[in-house]
C-alpha cells in the first residue's frame, strides 16, 4: 500500500463532482464518495499496523532548497484523524445531497469540499514541516471557498473573509515557528523533530516558537481571543459546518497542540499559555453559547467552548490529561457533526434557525429529535454517552495542577463552571426547539427530512452511545495508538470504564448538571440581565477596523502620494544628492591642482556660458525669451566643444541644439507663453534653490576632481587601433560605429522609437490655438514670408551637399551619419518652416517611419554582415580599392552601419517634424487687425 | 562560429529585427499579420531563451565579445544563469502579454507590435550586457519604448500618469549620465569586469568620487525599481497602462533590482575593498520603507489595478531587503521570489483588465456594480493570482515567501525582515479577500453585464497562472539554477568570464 | 580652466535643477535641456580637459580621450530623443488635460480651456 | 605678426561678443534679443575660425559651416514664432 | 610664410575684426530695433567676410592647395543675412517695437503692418 | 502654385555645374572626387526636383556679374557709411521708414532686390505690400527721401530688371 495515495485519491476526486455534476445529484454524490471510500479503505487497511504502534512514512524528494520534501507518515494521531476526515467526511457527502437543492452548484461544492479533505488528510498526514505548513494554509484556503460558498450574500462574504484573515494570519504566525523549529533541530522531518523536544525546549528561542506555533493552533481552533471568526462562519452552508465545525478544520488547531505536544510541551510558559486559554475559550464561548438565539449560532459558541475544553486539557501537561484531550476530540467530533446536520434539518424543514419561533418540533419530526437530543445529552456530558467520559477525565485531570500555586483549586471550579453551562446551553437546545409549545409563524411546515438525510445523523449518534457505554470495546486500541503518538512515549495506565466509582470528578459532573439545568430553569432573569450589555458583533467590529485602517491608509496615501511631480522630482534629486554628497565630505581636494591656466577666450566662454545660464532661469517666466538664451547656450557649449580638441561633439551638439529648439518653439505655441509665477511660495523658491545649489555644488566638486587627477583608461588601445583594426582615423567615429558600435545601434533604436512614440502622442490630439500672441496682438498675415521660401529653395542642394560630405569623410575627420543625417533633417525643416506642412505633404511621399525601418534594418544587417565570415555581431571589415581614374579609395563595413544611421536620423526627426506640423492644418481664425 | 556561438546576442537582436520589420511594408499597417508575426517572434524568442540556458547549464557562461572586440575595450554581453532567468521569465511575460493584447488592445493606437518588440529588446539587453555605459543605452531603450507603450490607448488618465513616468525618468537618465561620468573618471573603463577589478585597487584619495558615482547609480537603479522615495510614479503608471502593457511593466522594476545585484553586488561586492557593500546600508532602511508603503498603498487602493501596483511595490520592497541583506542564500531565494511575482504581478494586471472589461462603468473599481455574466473563470483566475501574490499554498508564492524566511534565519537583520514580510502578507490576504469578494459576488440588482471575454486575453492569463503551480512541481529544478545563479554572482565566476 | 569650466558643469547643473522644480511642463523640458548640456561637458570632462589635441589621428601631435566624447555623443543623440518626446508629451498633457502645470494642484490657467480628452486613434 | 594679429582679433570679437550679450540681457524687445543671439552666432563662426587659425588645423572649418547653416535656421524659426507662433504650419 | 601674406591676412583679419566689433557696438549704442538692424546685418557680415579671406589666404598657403572652402561660408552669409535682417524686421514690426521715426514713417508703420500701399494722409493712429 | 516636375538628367545644369564647384572646393580637385562630385551634382537636384519651383533663368549673365562686383562694392561703402553713423553723434541720426515702389516682378527677382537693399548702404529691407507692388524700407539716415528712392531704383532695380528681362 502506497501512502501517498490517501491523500492522492481525494485530490483526484477534486475534478470527480465537476465532471459528474450534469448526472444529477445522486450520481454527483455517489461518484464523489468513490475516492474518499477508497481512501478510508487505506487507511483502515493500516490498522492493524497503526495499533501496533509502527509509523510508516514514505517521502520524495520536492525542493530541497526548502527542506520541503513530499513526505507522509502514518502514525496513532494521524489515523484518528483520517478516520475523522474521512469518515464524517463521507457522511457529510451524503448529507449534502440532500441539504442542497437542485437549483445550487452541487458540483463545485463538492469540489471543494474534497478540496478541504485532501487539505486536512495532508495536514494529519504530513511528516515535513513545512509540507504540514503547505496543507495547514491549504485548508484555510479551501475552507474560505465553502464559507464563501453562498458569495451573494454579505454575511457569507464577510464570514469568509474573515476567517480567511484569521486563520491566514495564524498560519503566517505558523510558518514562521516552523522554520525556526526546523532551523533550530537542523531537519524539517517530523519525525526528527518530535524526537528533539529538549533542543527546543532549551532552545532561547522557545518562547518565540510556542507563541508562534500556538499563534497558528489559537486562531484555527477559534481559541479566545481569536475565536470570534467561527460563528460568523456559520453562514456556510451547514453540511459545511458540520465538517468543518466539529470535526476537522477547527480541530487542526487542536491537532497542532497534539502534534508538537512532545516537543514544546511540559514547561511552565505552555501551561500558563495554553492552559488559561483554554479555560477562557471554555467559559467564554459556553456563556455566550446560552444567549444565541440561532441553532447555529449556539452550536458555534459549544463548539469554541469544547475546543477551550480540549486545549485546557493539552495545556495542562499531564499525560492523562493529553490523553482526555485525544478522547474529547473523538467524542466531540462524533456529537457535534451530528448535531449540526440535526441544525441543518431542522433549518432545512422549517426556513429558519431562529429558536425564539421554532418550538415543539417533537411533534412534527420526533425521530430527528430523539437523535439530537442524545446527541445533545452527549454534549452536555450525561452519562451512558461519549461525552460524559471525556468530561469526566477532564475533571479529573483538571484536580492534577498545582503551577498555579494557591490559586490552582481555580481551575476545577472553573472547569465546573463550564460544565453547568454546556449542560444549560444542551438544555436549551433540546427544551427550546422540541417542546416549549407551538411553532410561531416559520416560513415551512416542518416535518421529517427525507430518508437519507437522516442517515448520517443516526450513524453518529449511535456512535456516541456506542462509545459512551463500551469505551474500552469501541475506541479503546484507537485511543491507545493516538495517544502515543500524541506522548511519543510509552503509555500510562489508564482505565476507560464508564464507572469508576463516586470521586469527585462525578461530583463535579453531578453540581454540573444540577447546576446547569437551575440556571436554564432561571433562564429569564439571566437573559434579561444579559440584556442590558450591548451586544458586540464581531464582525462589525472587525469590518470597523479594517475599514478604518484602510481609510487611514487612504488618508495617509493621498498625503504622500499627492499627484505632485514637482514633489516626486524633488525626493528623486534630494535623495541623489545624499548619496552622491555624502561620501564627498571624505572628500580631499589639496591634492588636486589646475593644470592649464585659462585664457581669454576661455574666460569670455565662461562668463557667457553662466550668463545665459542664469538668464535661462530668470527668464522662465518668460519662455519665448527663456528658450532664446537657452538656444544661446548650447552654441556656446558646441564651441566650448570644438575649443576644448571635440569638433565631432561641437558639430553634433550644435545641429542637436538647433532641432531641439525647433521643436521647443514648435510646442511653445501650444503651450501657455508664460508661466505664472505667483504660484510659487517664496519658501518653495529657497528650498528649490537650496536644493538645485546643493547638487549643482557636488556636480562642479566632482567635475573638479575628475578633470584634475590622472586617469589611466582604457582610451589607448582605441588611439592605437583606430586605424589598424577600425580603418578610420577619427578615433571617436570609428568608437561609434565600430568599438563601441553596439551602443550606437541602441542609440539609433531610441531615437526611431521616439518617433514613434511621438508619433502615438500625435495621433489624435487637438489642441487649443491661440488666436492671438501672448501681448494679445493679431498674429502677422503672411504665412510664408516669401524672400525666405526662395532662399530655402536655393539652400537645400547646397545643404544636402554638405550633409553628403559630412557624411562621407566621418570616419576619418570629423563628421559621420549622425551629423549628416541631422544636417540633411534641419535643411528639410528649413523647407518645412519656410512652405508649411501642406506644400512639403504634397511633394515629399516618403513615409518617415520606413525610413526609419530601412535605416534600423541596414544598421543591423550591416552588423549581422559579419556572422557570414564567423565574427561576432558588428565585427567590421574594410579595405582599400583602387579604380583607375577614380584613384584608391577605402570602403569599409562601418559606413553602411552609418548610412543606417544616417537614414534613421533623417526619419526619426522628420517624422516628429511632419506630424506636429499636421497639427495646425486647421485654419485658425483670422483676426481683424 | 555556430549559431549557438552567437546565442548570447540573440536575445537582443531578435526582437530588435522583429521591430523593424514591424514598421516596414508588407508588415506595416496589417493588423493580422502583425499578431501573427509578432506572436511568432516572442515564441522564437522563448526558444531562445530556453536554449541560452541550456547552453550555459552545459557549456559555462557565455560571453560574446560584440565587434570582436575583447573586454575590457569593446563591449561584451555576458549571458550568466541569472541573465538567462531573467531572459527566460521576460520572454514568458512578453508572450503572455502579447497574446493578451492581440485579442484588440493592440489596435487601439499605433504602432504596438513594434513598440513592445523594442521594449523587449530594451529589456534583454539591460540584463546580458556587460557593460556600464551600454546598461545605459539599454536603459534608454526600454524607457523610451515604455514611454511610448505606457500612452497606448490614449486618454487623461494615462497622459497625466506617462507626464509623471517620463519626467522622473528623464531625470533619473541624466542623473545615471552624471554617475557613469563618475566612474569612469576614477576608473578609466566601463567593462563591468574590469571596473571590478580596478575598484579593489583605487588609490584612497580616490575612494570618495567611485563611491559616489556607485551611490548615484542607487539612486537610478533605485528609481527603476520603485525604492522609496522614488516609488510615488508606480501605482499610477502600472495602473493607468494597457493591461498588456502593464504585465509587461511587472518586469521593469526588476531591471532595477537584477542592476542593483550586478553593480552593487558584484562591482562594489566583497571584493571591493574599502567600497564593499557600501550600497546596503542605505538600502535596508529604505527597502524596508518601500514595503511598508506598498502596504499602505495597497490598503488604501480603491481599484484592482491601483492594487496590484501596489503589490508591485511590496514585492519590490522584499526583494530589496532580501538585497541588502545580501547573502548567497538570500539572493538565490530572492531570485525566485522575483521570478515568482513578477509574472503574479503580470497575471493580475491581465485579470484587471479583463475585470474592467465586463464590469462596465464600474470597470475594476471597488464598488458594487452588474453581475458579471460568467464570474466563475475570471473569478478562479483571479482566485488562482491571488492565492500566489499572497503566499498560500498550493501556488508558487509560499516557495519564495518561505525560501526568502528560511534564507535569512541566522541574519542579524531576521525580525525585521520576517515581520515585515508576514504582516505585509497579510495585509495582501485582508485585502484580496475584499478585492475579489466585492468584484466578483458583490452584485447590484439581476441585470447581467453582457461582455464576453476574447479567447486569447483568456490565453494569456492562462499561460501565467500555469507557471505557479508548475513552479511549485519543479520547485527542486528552478531552485536549483535560481542557487546556481547567485553562486555565480557571489563567486566572481561572472567576472572572471566578463573579463575574458 | 579646470575650475572655472567645473564651476560652469555646476552653474548649469543648478540652474537646470531650478528650474526642473518650478512645475510646468515647459519650464522642465527647458531645465532638462539645461541639465543635459551640463551633464554633457561633465561626461566630456571625466577623460580630462586639452587643447588642440582633437582624437583625429595624423592631425595633432597629442589626442583628447576620445572614450567620453564617443560617449558623450551617444549621450546627446538619446538626449535628444527624449528631449523630443517630452515636448510632445508636454503638448498632450495641455491637451489632455487643459494645462500644464505638474505641482498637483488645480488648474490656475487663464487660457486653458477644458477639452475633451483625446483617444489615440489609428 | 599673423599670432598677433589673430589674438588681437580675437580679443576684438570677445569684446564684441560681450557687447551682443549685453543687448541679449537688457533687450528690450524679443526681436532685438534675436538679433543679438544671431549676432553671436557670427561671432562664433569668427571665433571658430581664428581658433582654426591659431592652431593651424583645418579641422574648425565645419564648424563654423554648420553654424552659419543652422544659426541662420534657427533666427528664422524664432521670427516665424513671432510673426504666426506656429512655425511649420 | 612670405610677409607679404602674412601683411595682408593680418590686415584682412584686423579689418574683419574690427567691422564685427563696429556691428556689436553698433548694436548697443544705436537708439532703437530699427536702427540696430543695419549694424549686424551689414558690418557683421562684412567681418566675417574678411576674416574668412584671411582664412582662406592662409590655408590656401600652408597646404599649398588652392583651398576656397572659405568661400562657400562668405557665399552662405550674405544669402541669409539680408533674409534673417527682412524676417527681423517683419517680426518686430508685428510685435509694435518702438520706432523713431517722424509722422511720415509712423504712418508707413500702420501700413506695412497690413501689409497695404502707402497712404498720402495722415493717420490718427497711435503706435504704441 | 505649379509644381515642377523634372525627369531630365540634369534639371538645373546651372545648380548641378555649381554644386560640382563646391563639392570639390570642400574637398580637393582630385580625379575621384571629380567623379564622386560629379554623382552627387546629378543626383542631389534631382532629388529636390519636387521641392522647386520653377525659377527665372537670368538672361543676361554678364549684366548679373557687374551687378554682383557693384553690390560687393557697395557693400563695402555701406560699411564705412555704417562706421560713421555708428561711432558718431547717435542724435543727429534721421532714421525712417522710406516705401519703393516696385517695378520688378516674379519671386527671385524680388528676394535679391530686397536682399541687395539690405546689404547696401544705410537700408533694409522691412514688409511687402500684399500686392508686392510696394516695399517698405528702413533707412538708417534719411536726408532727402526722393532722391534714396530714385537712388534704389535706378542703381539695383534698373540691373535686376535686365538681367531677368522683366
Ligand atoms: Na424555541
Ligand atoms: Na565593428
Amino acid at each position: 500500500m502506497s501512502l501517498f495515495l490517501i491523500p492522492l485519491l481525494p485530490l483526484i476526486g477534486i475534478l470527480v463532482p465537476l465532471f459528474t455534476e450534469r448526472l444529477g445529484r445522486n450520481a454527483c454524490a455517489t461518484a464523489t464518495a468513490v475516492l474518499p471510500a477508497c481512501s478510508l479503505a487505506l487507511v483502515l487497511m493500516a490498522a492493524p499496523n497503526v495499533f501496533d504502534g509502527v509509523v510508516i512514512q514514505q517521502q520524495l524528494g520536492w525542493i530541497p532548497a526548502l527542506n520541503l520534501d513530499l513526505s507522509f507518515h502514518l502514525d496513532g494521531l494521524g489515523f484518528l484523524f483520517s478516520l475523522l476526515i474521512l469518515g464524517i467526511g463521507l457522511l457529510v457527502i451524503l448529507y449534502a445531497r440532500y441539504y442542497l437543492s437542485e437549483k445550487e452548484a452541487v458540483g463545485r461544492f463538492y469540489s471543494y469540499l474534497i478540496m478541504f479533505m485532501t487539505a486536512m488528510l495532508g495536514v494529519v498526514l504530513s511528516s515535513n514541516l513545512i509540507q504540514l505548513w503547505f496543507f495547514w494554509e491549504l485548508t484555510s484556503v479551501s475552507s474560505f471557498l465553502l464559507i464563501s460558498f453562498w458569495g451573494h450574500n454579505t454575511d457569507a462574504r464577510k464570514g469568509a473573509r474573515m476567517a480567511l484573515a484569521i486563520t491566514g494570519a495564524g498560519g503566517l504566525a505558523l510558518l514562521a515557528g516552523l522554520l525556526l523549529i526546523g532551523n533550530l533541530v537542523g531537519s524539517y522531518d517530523l519525525r526528527a523533530v518530535l524526537d528533539s523536544g529538549d533542543i527546543i525546549r532549551n532552545s532561547s528561542l522557545y518562547p518565540v516558537i510556542l507563541l508562534l506555533v500556538l499563534g497558528g493552533a489559537f486562531t484555527k481552533s477559534a481559541q479566545f481571543p481569536f475565536h470570534f471568526w467561527l460563528p460568523h462562519a456559520m453562514a456556510a452552508p451547514t453540511p459545511v459546518s458540520a465538517y468543518l465545525h466539529s470535526a476537522t478544520m477547527v480541530k487542526a488547531g487542536v491537532f497542532l497542540l497534539a502534534r508538537f505536544y512532545p516537543v514544546l510541551a511540559d514547561t511552565e510558559l505552555w501551561f500558563l499559555i495554553v492552559t488559561l486559554t483554554g479555560l477562557s475559550t471554555l467559559l467564554m464561548g459556553a456563556y455566550i453559547a446560552l444567549f444565541k438565539h440561532d441553532l447555529k449560532g449556539l452550536l458555534a459558541y459549544s463548539t469554541i467552548s469544547h475546543l477551550g475544553l480540549i486545549t485546557l486539557l493539552f495545556g495542562l501537561n499531564t499525560e492523562l490529561a493529553a490523553i482526555a484531550a485525544v478522547f474529547h476530540i473523538i467524542n466531540h467530533a462524533v456529537f457535534k457533526a451530528s448535531l449540526f446536520m440535526a441544525a441543518g434539518i431542522i433549518d432545512h424543514e422549517c426556513g429558519t434557525r431562529d429558536m425564539r419561533v421554532i418550538n415543539g418540533l417533537w411533534k412534527y419530526m420526533p425521530i430527528t429529535a430523539t437523535l439530537a437530543m442524545v446527541a445533545a445529552a452527549s454534549m452536555a456530558g450525561i452519562p451512558l454517552l461519549n461525552g460524559f467520559l471525556s468530561k469526566e477525565m477532564f475533571f479529573a485531570e483538571t484536580l492534577h495542577q498545582s503551577t498555579l500555586g494557591a490559586l490552582s483549586w481555580l481551575i476545577p471550579v472553573l472547569a465546573t463552571v463550564g460544565g453547568a453551562l454546556a449542560v444549560a446551553y444542551s438544555l436549551r437546545f433540546i427544551h427550546d426547539v422540541f417542546f416549549n409549545g407551538e411553532p410561531k409563524e416559520i416560513p415551512k411546515k416542518p416535518h421529517e427530512p427525507p430518508r437519507y438525510m437522516r442517515v448520517p445523523v443516526e450513524i453518529l449518534v449511535a456512535i456516541c452511545l456506542l462509545v459512551g457505554i463500551f469505551p474500552q470495546w469501541t475506541v479503546g486500541p484507537l485511543l491507545d495508538a493516538a495517544s502515543m503518538a500524541v506522548l511519543n512515549a510509552p503509555l500510562p495506565k489508564f482505565d476507560l470504564a464508564l464507572w469508576h466509582g463516586i470521586n469527585l470528578p462525578l461530583m463535579m459532573s453531578l453540581v454540573a448538571v444540577v447546576a446547569g439545568s437551575t440556571l436554564y430553569y432561571h433562564r429569564r432573569n439571566l437573559f434579561r440581565f444579559q440584556a442590558q450589555f450591548p451586544e458586540v458583533d464581531a464582525k462589525v467590529v472587525f469590518h470597523n477596523v479594517v475599514n478604518g485602517i484602510m481609510l487611514s491608509a487612504r488618508k495617509l496615501n493621498a498625503k504622500l502620494e499627492n499627484g505632485s511631480l514637482q514633489r516626486y522630482a524633488f525626493l528623486l534629486l534630494l535623495f541623489a544628492l545624499l548619496l552622491a554628497g555624502a561620501p564627498l565630505l571624505s572628500l580631499d581636494l589639496s591634492s588636486y591642482a589646475e593644470t592649464t591656466p585659462p585664457d581669454g577666450v576661455f574666460i569670455t566662454g565662461t562668463i557667457l556660458l553662466m550668463l545665459g545660464s542664469i538668464m535661462t532661469v530668470l527668464w522662465s517666466h518668460k519662455r519665448i525669451v527663456a528658450l532664446l538664451m537657452l538656444s544661446l547656450v548650447g552654441v556656446i557649449v558646441s564651441v566650448a566643444f570644438a575649443y576644448l580638441s571635440a569638433p565631432d561633439l561641437a558639430l553634433t551638439q550644435l545641429s542637436v541644439e538647433v532641432v531641439t529648439i525647433i521643436l521647443l518653439l514648435l510646442a511653445l505655441f501650444f503651450l501657455p507663453q508664460e508661466s505664472l509665477m505667483d504660484r510659487t511660495k517664496p519658501s518653495h523658491i529657497v528650498r528649490d534653490l537650496s536644493l538645485a545649489t546643493l547638487i549643482g555644488s557636488v556636480v562642479g566638486t566632482i567635475s573638479y576632481a575628475l578633470l584634475t587627477q590622472p586617469l589611466d583608461s582604457i582610451s589607448t588601445f582605441f588611439l592605437e587601433n583606430s586605424k589598424s583594426g577600425g580603418g578610420g582615423t577619427n578615433v571617436v567615429n570609428v568608437i561609434l560605429v565600430d568599438f563601441r558600435g553596439f551602443d550606437t545601434m541602441g542609440e539609433i533604436a531610441v531615437l526611431g522609437i521616439a518617433a514613434l512614440g511621438i508619433y502615438k502622442l500625435l495621433a489624435g490630439m487637438t489642441l487649443y490655438m491661440p488666436s492671438k500672441d501672448m501681448a494679445n496682438r493679431p498674429w502677422a498675415k503672411e504665412k510664408h514670408p516669401m524672400i525666405l521660401s526662395v532662399v530655402s529653395q536655393s539652400l537645400l542642394p547646397l545643404s544636402l551637399l554638405i550633409s553628403a560630405y559630412i557624411f562621407l569623410r566621418g570616419h576619418n575627420l570629423p563628421g559621420g551619419g549622425f551629423i549628416a543625417g541631422l544636417v540633411t533633417a534641419v535643411a528639410l525643416i528649413q523647407q518645412y518652416l519656410a512652405h508649411g506642412v501642406e506644400w512639403m505633404s504634397k511633394r515629399v511621399k516618403i513615409s518617415y517611419h520606413s525610413m526609419i525601418g530601412v535605416g534600423l534594418l541596414i544598421a543591423l544587417l550591416s552588423g549581422l554582415g559579419s556572422w557570414l565570415f564567423d565574427r561576432p555581431f558588428l565585427t567590421s571589415w574594410f579595405d582599400y580599392f583602387s579604380l583607375p581614374v577614380v584613384g584608391k579609395f577605402e570602403l569599409a563595413s562601418a559606413m553602411v552601419f552609418d548610412l543606417g544611421v544616417y537614414l534613421t536620423v533623417i526619419g526619426a526627426t522628420l517624422l516628429i517634424l511632419a506630424h506636429l506640423g499636421k497639427l495646425t492644418t486647421t485654419e485658425r481664425l483670422e483676426e481683424k487687425y | 562560429m555556430k549559431l549557438v556561438d552567437h546565442i548570447a546576442v540573440l536575445p537582443v537582436l531578435l526582437p530588435f529585427l522583429a521591430a523593424i520589420l514591424l514598421i516596414l511594408p508588407p508588415l506595416q499597417g496589417r493588423i493580422q499579420w502583425q499578431r501573427s508575426f509578432a506572436i511568432a517572434a516572442n515564441l522564437l524568442l522563448l526558444i531562445i531563451s530556453v536554449w541560452l540556458l541550456v547552453t550555459i547549464n552545459n557549456q559555462g557562461i557565455q560571453v560574446y565579445a560584440l565587434g570582436n572586440w575583447q573586454a575590457p575595450f569593446g563591449i561584451s554581453l555576458v549571458a550568466d544563469t541569472m541573465a538567462a532567468l531573467m531572459l527566460l521569465l521576460t520572454s514568458v511575460l512578453g508572450l503572455s502579454a502579447h497574446l493578451y493584447a492581440c485579442a484588440g488592445d493592440d489596435a487601439r493606437g499605433s504602432f504596438f507590435h513594434p513598440l513592445f518588440m523594442f521594449q523587449l529588446m530594451g529589456i534583454n539587453g539591460a540584463f546580458l550586457t556587460g557593460d556600464a555605459f551600454n546598461m545605459f543605452v539599454f536603459f534608454e531603450i526600454l524607457l523610451i519604448a515604455s514611454y511610448a507603450l505606457m500612452i497606448h490607448g490614449g486618454g487623461k488618465q494615462r497622459t497625466q500618469a506617462n507626464i509623471h513616468y517620463v519626467f522622473l525618468n528623464l531625470i533619473g537618465s541624466t542623473l545615471f549620465l552624471f554617475a557613469l561620468g563618475t566612474l569612469y573618471g576614477t576608473l578609466g573603463t566601463l567593462n563591468f569586469a574590469d571596473m571590478a577589478d580596478r575598484v579593489a585597487y583605487l588609490p584612497t584619495e580616490q575612494l570618495p568620487l567611485a563611491k559616489a558615482g556607485g551611490l548615484l547609480l542607487l539612486a537610478i537603479f533605485g528609481l527603476k525599481a520603485a525604492l522609496l522615495p522614488l516609488q510615488f510614479w508606480l501605482p499610477r503608471t502600472y495602473s493607468a497602462a494597457t493591461p498588456a502593457v502593464a504585465a509587461l511593466f511587472a518586469i521593469m522594476t526588476k531591471v532595477g533590482i537584477y542592476s542593483i545585484w550586478r553593480i552593487h553586488g558584484v562591482i562594489f561586492g566583497e571584493q571591493a575593498g574599502e567600497l564593499a557593500n557600501m550600497a546596503q546600508a542605505w538600502l535596508w532602511p529604505l527597502a524596508f520603507l518601500t514595503l511598508a508603503m506598498g502596504c499602505i498603498g495597497v490598503l488604501a487602493s480603491q481599484s484592482l489595478r491601483l492594487l496590484v501596483a501596489n503589490l508591485v511595490i511590496i514585492s519590490v520592497g522584499t526583494l530589496l531587503m532580501a538585497v541588502a541583506i545580501n547573502t548567497e542564500q538570500t539572493t538565490a531565494a530572492a531570485l525566485y521570489y522575483l521570478i515568482h511575482s513578477t509574472l503574479v504581478a503580470a497575471a493580475l494586471f491581465l485579470i484587471a483588465g479583463i475585470v474592467q472589461q465586463l464590469r462596465g462603468k464600474a470597470e475594476d473599481r471597488f464598488v458594487t456594480a452588474r453581475k458579471i455574466a460568467k464570474p466563475a473563470f475570471i473569478g478562479t483566475c483571479f482566485f488562482i493570482a491571488a492565492l500566489t501574490v499572497i503566499g498560500m499554498p498550493p501556488f508558487s508564492g509560499f516557495v519564495g515567501k518561505a525560501l526568502l524566511l528560511k534564507s535569512t534565519i541566522d541574519q542579524p537583520q531576521m525580525a525585521w525582515f520576517w515581520g515585515a514580510i508576514l504582516i505585509a502578507g497579510l495585509i495582501s490576504l485582508v485585502t484580496l479577500a475584499r478585492a475579489g469578494t466585492t468584484l466578483f459576488w458583490r452584485s447590484q440588482g439581476n441585470q447581467v453585464t453582457s461582455e464576453s471575454t476574447p479567447a486569447l486575453q483568456i490565453v494569456g492569463v492562462v499561460i501565467l497562472l500555469a507557471c505557479f503551480p508548475l513552479l511549485v512541481a519543479f520547485g527542486g529544478p528552478v531552485t536549483e539554477l535560481t542557487q546556481q545563479a547567485a553562486a555565480q554572482l557571489y563567486q566572481g565566476i561572472t567576472l572572471t568570464a566578463g573579463a575574458m | 580652466m579646470e575650475a572655472l569650466y567645473a564651476a560652469c558643469v555646476g552653474l548649469m547643473t543648478t540652474c537646470g535643477i531650478f528650474m526642473m522644480l518650478r512645475g510646468h511642463t515647459f519650464t522642465l523640458v527647458m531645465g532638462l535641456l539645461m541639465c543635459s548640456y551640463a551633464v554633457n561637458l561633465f561626461l566630456f570632462g571625466s577623460g580630462g580637459l586639452t587643447l588642440d589635441a582633437p582624437a583625429i589621428l595624423g592631425q595633432a601631435k597629442q589626442h583628447a580621450d576620445p572614450l567620453p566624447q564617443a560617449l558623450v555623443l551617444t549621450a546627446i543623440v538619446i538626449g535628444f530623443a527624449m528631449t523630443a518626446f517630452a515636448v510632445i508629451l508636454a503638448m498632450r498633457g495641455r491637451a489632455d488635460l487643459g494645462n500644464d502645470h505638474v505641482d498637483g494642484e488645480e488648474p490656475m490657467d487663464p487660457l486653458a480651456k477644458p477639452s475633451v480628452p483625446t483617444q489615440e486613434t489609428k | 605678426m599673423l599670432t598677433i594679429s589673430i589674438m588681437i582679433a580675437c580679443g576684438m570679437v570677445l569684446i564684441a561678443l560681450i557687447l551682443n550679450s549685453w543687448r541679449l540681457v537688457v533687450g528690450p524687445n524679443t526681436p532685438d534679443r534675436i538679433i543679438a543671439v544671431d549676432t553671436m552666432y557670427i561671432n562664433s563662426i569668427a571665433l571658430i575660425l581664428l581658433l582654426g587659425m591659431y592652431r593651424g588645423s583645418p579641422l574648425y572649418f565645419e564648424g563654423a559651416l554648420l553654424i552659419a547653416l543652422l544659426g541662420f535656421i534657427s533666427t528664422s524659426a524664432f521670427c516665424k514664432y513671432l510673426l504666426r507662433g506656429d512655425i511649420v504650419e | 610664410m612670405p610677409f607679404w601674406i602674412e601683411v595682408i591676412a593680418s590686415a584682412l583679419l584686423l579689418l574683419g575684426a574690427f567691422f564685427m566689433l563696429l556691428g556689436s557696438i553698433g548694436l548697443v549704442r544705436l537708439p532703437d530695433f530699427f536702427t540696430r538692424l543695419h549694424a549686424p546685418t551689414k558690418a557683421t557680415t562684412l567681418g566675417i567676410g574678411a576674416t574668412l579671406l584671411a582664412s582662406l589666404l592662409m590655408f590656401t598657403y600652408q597646404t599649398g592647395e588652392f583651398g576656397i572652402k572659405e568661400l562657400l561660408i562668405t557665399m552662405f552669409l550674405f544669402i541669409t543675412a539680408p533674409v534673417a535682417a527682412h524676417l527681423l524686421a517683419k517680426a518686430a514690426l508685428h510685435h509694435r517695437v518702438t520706432v523713431l521715426g517722424d509722422e511720415k514713417t509712423q504712418q508707413r508703420i500702420v501700413q506695412a503692418r497690413k501689409q497695404a500701399p502707402p497712404v498720402d494722409e495722415p493717420l490718427d493712429t497711435k503706435v504704441d | 502654385m505649379k509644381i515642377h516636375r523634372s525627369f531630365a538628367l540634369l534639371p538645373t545644369p546651372f545648380h548641378s555645374l555649381l554644386l560640382w564647384l563646391v563639392w570639390l572646393a570642400l574637398n580637393d580637385f582630385s580625379a575621384g572626387h571629380m567623379v564622386l562630385g560629379a554623382f552627387l551634382a546629378i543626383g542631389i537636384p534631382l532629388l529636390v526636383s519636387p521641392l522647386s519651383a520653377d525659377e527665372p533663368v537670368a538672361k543676361k549673365p554678364l549684366v548679373a556679374l557687374r551687378y554682383f562686383f557693384m553690390v560687393l562694392w557697395d557693400i563695402v561703402v555701406s560699411n564705412i557709411e555704417m562706421m560713421k553713423r555708428v561711432l558718431g553723434p547717435i542724435k543727429r541720426l534721421k532714421p525712417g521708414f522710406i516705401v519703393v515702389p516696385l517695378d520688378l516682378s516674379g519671386e527671385l527677382p524680388l528676394t535679391i532686390f530686397t536682399s541687395t537693399i539690405s546689404l547696401t548702404p544705410g537700408t533694409v529691407s522691412v514688409e511687402f505690400s500684399e500686392d508686392k507692388k510696394w516695399l517698405y524700407v528702413h533707412a538708417l539716415h534719411i536726408d532727402d527721401e526722393q532722391a534714396m528712392v530714385a537712388h534704389i531704383k535706378q542703381r539695383y532695380e534698373q540691373p535686376l530688371k535686365e538681367v531677368f528681362g522683366c
